[in-house]
């Protein structure tokens, strides 16, 4: 299988107008992505799917994942000189940056038909409130019906054209995202005491009285 | 017995164009002549489910017009649990998602994190974790094979001979590894315990009179004529849309498309050693049953190679760390063939010892999209009867 | 011809009716109570702590380091330190409790133990009335000796138990090669 | 009664002493009445007895086939620790059956459903007036006994179905049109199976029946019906079809319990369920006694000289042994599907059966031939029956047969 | 010998009788099989063993299962259950059909000369019963054989006729 420069570049020669960039990864396992634009990413899907060269026929895996905002703070240093060159005190100015959060869809691609490995394509969200919307890949590789769905329950991206984008996991009342970072869980514990601190203080904080000691 | 034009399900849906696809396949509901349709919730207290599963079915008379799966009822937010707690806190965990093959599962989650990690393993570990694996495929198309016997009615006979071959591989496991179907015994980089040569005489010595067994079973079902009027010709699952739901596993290769991860990734060891894959011809449910036979049979021959040139040495890294390990900051995603079809985990970290994202891809999960497609137009009896043959556990679907 | 596989499977539940009889691998059952299966020497159940002495309390191997409070994956061991009249921390636990409701005998905390103090144990007939305090164990019911885990496990006890006299004599050794030239410092306890 | 001497050994003709000795004490005009009254406590009692450990018969059988024990735990209610191989299972069965909580659904018809299950056990005890156990022990001799066997037997259907409707329940409604579909498509088969019999011993009353199979004194082959061509189809017939009249294995589709729950039993409980369990072996044992004595020779000895076992064994080793034959063949089969059922019904074993109603005509026209005309008339009777039986049980299974596989590259 | 006589006349009469007046369906037609059961027990009485048991055999076991199909699968929306209301012109009506009828048949009961049964009713064998309508009636067997071949070919057309509008078939 071609690697995934040759891959992107073809895309990009073929979409004028799509943005697929390259994501590297650190990591020892080297199974680098494509960051696809949201605009051409069914086109180049379906392209993926029937180029004779990659065949690549079969969506294994479809995961989402949610990039909170990160706050960096830059500390820039810069040492003030008295005239004799002796440095009198380090100015430090602490710049706050912060990286906008979003939720981020990632696709494993394999081929059945010439059983050549993952290439990995990332659809991003624009922002974790609003923009939430991508679009669904279920029309190009049916497998992805169960897993999108299980991503808009689990982490509330909205897929446009899944054919019934319904909660999966959860039951439909339900109204949270629990796999997102910023979730908090319910405080409807059973008062289970059980030794350990965490559960020991929510149960004392929901139930301050301990129910009546059972008789063994 | 069974009628050919008998309300076969209609021409399998176009996969591309999919929007379409409830509307086309369900037809005219309300008209003059049905009657009232029947809408009949099988599930999630069903005596044929496999666990917390639930069917909405909409019957007209026998025929089932409409069925949609309905699970979460086993959700306990496996993976929201890996991001709390450390990689080999994880690794129990892993057990408890197909309880039926807690070593492929433990597998598959070591191999994501040596891919992630980087990590070696000796060879000795890589034979113990083939042997290990076949043994948990066998174990679980036994249970498969015996439950969809079940289903289709008979009084537990064939279920009782399944599971007492069964009780002796795992026992097996718990001299191993201590505990019969929790086994947690792969750890990043190899395994927990080195397994003595007793143990594994026994394991050959098994291995050995098991395809005594398996003839005797095939002789009490393969030729059945009831067997073959409930199964023949019923679920039928095309090897388009079956490549297009991303179906794995014996289900895929009923279907005739011969894809087998151990072939195609050939992870682990699995290149020295020669063994076959069946392929089906037509995608039934009988294709399924016989593909989890001939599958048995391989796996025999596997097992006897691994068992005959397995070198001694040690079965653990000695580089490998149990505490505060934390990969450096990357991704990877790993996967196996486990009995039931790919089971992958995706795996990302930001150099802390939690996982950033920690994602289980099990197969019965993805398996299940097809499963109104074939229950179209076949009867109550036959829904039952192509649930079974899929092969699912719910403690995997619902994570 | 129609017929001739159900004939063949009648065939085979004869086979098996008959067998039952006289061939003991066609009757597996285990009538339990009355006759029980030889448990294998890995089967592991729930943790016990190991103590060397006879004074059970006293003798613990456990330092209440909480490595295994920390690594346990469902949190279900509690541990507080015993603390002398000054507030320094002694090496003992003053509370060891496990919570075997939460339990799943995963053995982790073993495999993390530096100081081999907890070990799995193999008796599971542990049904109890009360579903909090009937299964939340203390340190007093954890405490095995020694000889109980060797003979539960004995090779696993025979390699933990040549491993720790062989450290207590490097020990020893270093303290009175350390003793002649200087007075004796304390070493570091074994590295993980 | 043509009874050859030697019949008037004691065990022989001990029932209908007994029964007589008894009625001797009372005057002439209750005679009638007492002895009527004797004979239904009689079965009663035995078949009550019968069914009870064929219970735990059922129970031991699938056991063994299973490679386990089956029950053997239940002891005496004193006795500690007595432990008696299960023979005392079905009376713990029975007394836990007595006090579990009978519940009728609020939105039943009370009176029908309290109705159903006294009418299918009293319908399934009536088949056992005819039955000829034993040289003089019949209940009622009468003379159209055979068709009133299968007029009692065609009334459970009634009792099915006000059990299904009764329960005003979805999956009940459902289980009990099935279960008439399936006791009407199998009534056919049944009754044609017993037409050649009927034909050929000439009369419709069970007792003449074993009459005509009785053995020529000295001679070794038994003459029951099932040693002749078309005997032997018209019983294979009978006991597929009784198979499904009463709900056994192959056909156990109302109750299937992976598809409808239990059908029309769903909403019964405690003791009215115990009379639907009672009813499906007191059809079974009616059906395999009514199977015996017209295929098997009923209270027949094999041979004129075994003929001193007394002929009420004979009938009981025959009946249990086809009952037995049942829960063989409950360990082994699987179900069939309520289509292929009735298929099987009308499109294989009718036409069988028709066509076995020709062989035995062609059977008893050529009676008088002898010498190697013999063969000539066995050969033709064996292929009037080969022969359909193989086509049309190609037809039926078109298309259907263990495949063999190939392997990816 | 009277007092059964009287005792199955008045189960047959009776149990018509209530089956007419009930509201549910069911219940009426379960009471009919109970009436037709009755004149099987009238034909026990005269001593015709074959007649009654086929009176049970055909009526209990088949007749009274098309009649609870034919109940339950009739649309029995509420919009045909209100009887119209009651007018003069189908009161009359009703009187003079009824009237017909018994004049008829009270004309038979009186026309034919009823003697008392002697006790013992000849019993007659089912062979000879055999021999009777194979040898002189055979004429009317064939008949009723032709009537009931038409009537099931007939049955078959219809159903036929009404399921291939859009469905193959049922299985």
């Amino acid at each position: 299988m071609e690697n995934l420069e040759q891959i992107r570049d073809r895309l990009l020669a073929r979409f004028p107008g799509a943005e697929v960039t390259l994501i590297n990864n650190p990591g020892p396992s080297a199974q680098h992505s494509l960051l696809l634009g949201l605009a051409q990413a069914r086109e180049i899907a379906l392209f993926l799917r029937d180029d004779p060269a990659l065949r690549l026929d079969y969506c294994s895996n479809a995961t989402g994942i949610d990039w909170p905002a990160k706050e960096f703070t830059d500390v820039v240093r810069t040492p003030v000189k008295d005239a004799a060159g002796a440095t009198l005190r380090i100015l430090e100015e602490k710049t706050k940056r912060v990286t906008p959060g979003f939720l981020e869809v990632v696709y494993h691609l394999y081929s059945m038909e010439k059983k050549h490995g993952p290439v990995v394509i990332r659809l991003r969200t624009g922002n974790r409130t609003d923009q939430v919307t991508v679009p669904s890949l279920t029309p190009v590789w049916r497998s992805c019906d169960f897993q999108e769905r299980e991503i808009f329950d689990l982490y509330g991206v909205n897929f446009e054209g899944h054919h019934d984008l319904r909660r999966i996991l959860m039951w439909d009342g339900f109204k949270d995202h629990p796999m997102r970072k910023d979730y908090v869980a319910p405080d409807d514990y059973e008062w289970e005491p059980t030794p350990h601190g965490a559960v020991l203080e929510k149960a004392k904080a929901h139930y301050p009285a301990p129910p009546p000691a059972t008789v063994p | 017995m069974t009628d050919p034009e008998i309300a076969s399900p209609s021409a399998f849906p176009e996969p591309s164009v999919l929007a379409t696809h409830s509307a086309a396949t369900v037809r005219p509901v309300h008209d003059e002549f049905h009657g009232d349709l029947l809408e009949v919730s099988m599930g999630p207290q069903h005596p044929s489910t496999h666990g917390v599963f639930r069917m909405v079915v909409t019957l007209d008379g026998e025929v089932i017009v409409k069925l949609k799966p309905v699970f979460g009822y086993l959700h306990r937010n496996h993976e929201k649990l890996g991001e709390n707690t450390t990689y080999l806190g994880s690794m129990p965990y892993t057990d408890r998602l197909d309880y039926l093959c807690s070593m492929t599962n433990n597998w598959a989650y070591a191999l994501a994190v040596e891919k992630l990690a980087g990590q070696p393993v000796p060879e000795r570990a890589e034979y113990v974790r083939v042997i290990l694996a076949e043994m948990t495929r066998l174990v679980n198309h036994m249970c498969l094979v015996g439950f969809l016997f079940n289903d289709l009615g008979t009084s537990f006979t064939p279920l009782l001979y399944a599971f007492r071959e069964r009780e002796k591989f795992i026992d097996l496991f718990e001299s191993l590894s201590g505990s019969r179907m929790m086994c947690n015994f792969q750890r990043f980089g190899g395994c927990r315990a080195n397994p003595s040569p007793e143990w594994l005489g026994a394991v050959s010595k098994l291995v050995d009179g098991f395809p005594k067994f398996l003839d005797e079973y095939e002789q009490l079902l393969t030729g059945n004529e009831i067997l073959l009027a409930r199964t023949q010709g019923v679920g039928c699952l095309s090897p388009e849309l079956a490549v297009q739901a991303g179906i794995t596993g014996p289900m895929l290769r009923a279907s005739g498309v011969g894809y087998d991860i151990r072939k195609a990734d050939g992870y682990g060891i699995y290149p020295r050693f020669d063994f076959r894959v069946p392929i089906g011809a037509h995608g039934d449910t009988y294709d399924r049953y016989m593909m989890r036979i001939l599958e048995m049979r391989e796996s025999v021959k596997i097992l006897q190679q691994a068992l005959r040139d397995i070198p001694a040495g040690p079965v653990m890294d000695p580089k490998s760390r149990l505490r505060n390990f934390r990969p450096k900051p990357g991704e990877a995603y790993g996967r196996i063939e486990g009995p039931k079809g790919e089971i992958g985990f995706y795996l990302i970290s930001d150099g802390s010892p939690n996982p950033l994202r920690y994602r289980v891809r099990a197969p019965s999960f993805v398996n299940l999209t097809v499963i109104e497609d074939m229950c179209l137009g076949r009867t109550v009896a036959d829904s039952v009867v192509i649930l079974g043959s899929v092969d699912i556990v719910l403690g995997e679907v619902d994570r | 011809m129609l017929g001739t596989g159900i004939i063949k499977g009648l065939a085979v539940t004869a086979k098996n009716f008959v067998g039952s009889f006289y061939d003991p691998a066609r009757l597996v059952t285990v009538e339990y109570p009355e006759k029980q299966i030889p448990i294998p020497e890995n089967y592991r159940n729930f943790p016990f702590l190991v103590h060397e002495g006879d004074d059970p309390i006293a003798t613990l191997r456990c330092v209440a380091c909480k490595i295994c409070e920390n690594e346990c994956p469902p949190q279900c061991i509690y541990i507080v330190a015993e603390r002398d009249e000054k507030g320094k921390v002694l090496k003992k636990p003053k509370i060891f409790d496990i919570d075997i409701a939460v339990c799943m005998s995963c053995q982790i905390c073993v495999e993390v133990c530096p100081f081999d103090a907890i070990k799995m144990d193999q008796h599971f007939e542990i049904a109890a009335g009360n579903r909090f305090e009937g299964l939340l164990l203390h340190r007093e019911q954890l405490a095995k000796p020694n000889s109980y885990y060797q003979k539960i496990h004995p090779t696993e006890a025979a390699e933990v138990d040549a491993m720790l006299t062989a450290m207590k004599a490097r020990q020893a050794a270093e303290k009175s090669a350390k003793a002649k030239p200087a007075p004796a410092t304390q070493t570091p306890p074994p590295a993980a | 009664m043509n009874a050859p001497a030697n019949t008037n050994s004691l065990l022989e003709r001990a029932p209908v002493m007994i029964r007589d000795w008894i009625i001797g004490f009372f005057p002439e005009s209750l005679r009638w009445p007492v002895g009527a009254l004797l004979a239904i406590a009689a079965m009663l009692a035995v078949f009550g007895l019968v069914f009870a450990f064929l219970t735990l018969a059922e129970r031991k059988l699938l056991g063994r086939a299973q490679n386990r024990p089956g029950p053997n735990r239940s002891g005496l209610p004193f006795f500690r620790g007595t432990k008696l191989f299960g023979l005392t299972q079905p009376f713990a069965d029975a007394v836990k059956m007595l006090t579990k909580e009978d519940i009728v659904p609020r939105a039943a018809d009370h009176l029908l459903h309290f109705l159903a299950p006294v009418l299918v056990v009293a319908f399934a005890l009536m088949t056992f007036a005819v039955i000829p156990y034993g040289r003089q022990l019949v209940a009622v001799d009468i003379d159209a006994g055979v068709l009133y066997f299968f007029a009692a037997g065609a009334a459970t259907e009634l009792a099915i179905f006000m059990a299904g409707w009764a329960s005003h329940n979805k999956y009940s409604l459902i289980g009990a049109m099935r279960a008439l579909a399936q006791l009407i498509s199998y009534e056919l088969p049944l009754l044609l199976s017993v037409v050649p019999v009927v034909m050929l011993a000439g009369t419709l009353s069970p007792t003449k029946i074993v009459e005509a199979q009785a053995n020529v004194p000295g001679g070794l082959i038994p003459h029951w019906h099932v040693f002749t061509p078309w005997g032997a189809v018209g019983f294979a017939i009978f006991m597929v079809a009784a198979l499904a009249e009463a709900n056994r294995s192959p056909f156990d589709l109302p109750e299937g319990e992976s598809e409808l729950v239990a059908g029309h039993l769903t909403e019964y409980s405690g003791f009215k369920y115990a009379l639907f369990f009672m009813a499906e072996y007191f059809g079974m044992i009616g059906l395999t006694g009514m199977g015996a004595t017209l295929f098997l020779g009923g209270w027949q000895a094999p041979c004129a000289f075994l003929e001193f076992i007394p002929s009420y064994l004979w009938f009981g080793v025959k009946m249990l042994s086809l009952i037995l034959f049942m829960m063989w063949i409950r360990a082994t089969l699987l179900r069939l599907r309520i289509d292929q059922l009735t298929r099987l019904a009308w499109k294989f074993l009718v036409p069988l059966a028709l066509i076995n109603l020709g062989t035995a005509a062609f059977w008893s026209r050529t009676d008088s031939w002898s010498g190697p005309l013999q063969f000539v008339r066995w050969a033709i009777a064996l292929a009037l029956i080969v022969v359909p039986f193989v086509v049309i049980g190609r037809r039926l299974t078109a298309g259907l047969a263990p495949r063999t596989y190939r392997y990816a590259t | 010998m009277t007092a059964a006589l009287i005792l199955i006349a008045l189960l047959i009469l009776g149990s018509t009788a209530v089956a007419m007046s009930l509201r549910n369906l069911i219940h009426s037609a379960l009471l009919l099989v109970l009436s037709w059961m009755g004149i099987a027990a009238f034909y026990l009485w005269a001593g015709a063993e074959f007649v009654a048991f086929a009176q049970v055999l055909v009526y209990a076991g088949a007749v009274s299962m098309i009649v609870l199909f034919a109940v339950l699968l009739t649309r029995r929306s509420r919009a045909d259950l209100s009887i119209a209301p009651a007018s003069l012109r189908r009161a009359v009506a009703g009187v003079l059909a009824g009237g017909a009828t018994a004049g008829v048949l009270t004309l038979a009961v009186l026309r034919t000369n009823l003697q008392i049964a002697p006790s013992a009713a000849p019993t007659v064998t089912v062979q000879q019963l055999g021999l009777e309508l194979i040898g002189p009636q055979v004429a009317s067997v064939l008949v009723v054989g032709v009537i009931l071949t038409v009537a099931l070919l007939g049955a078959v057309v219809l159903a036929a006729s009404d399921r291939n509008d859009g469905k193959e078939d049922a299985p």
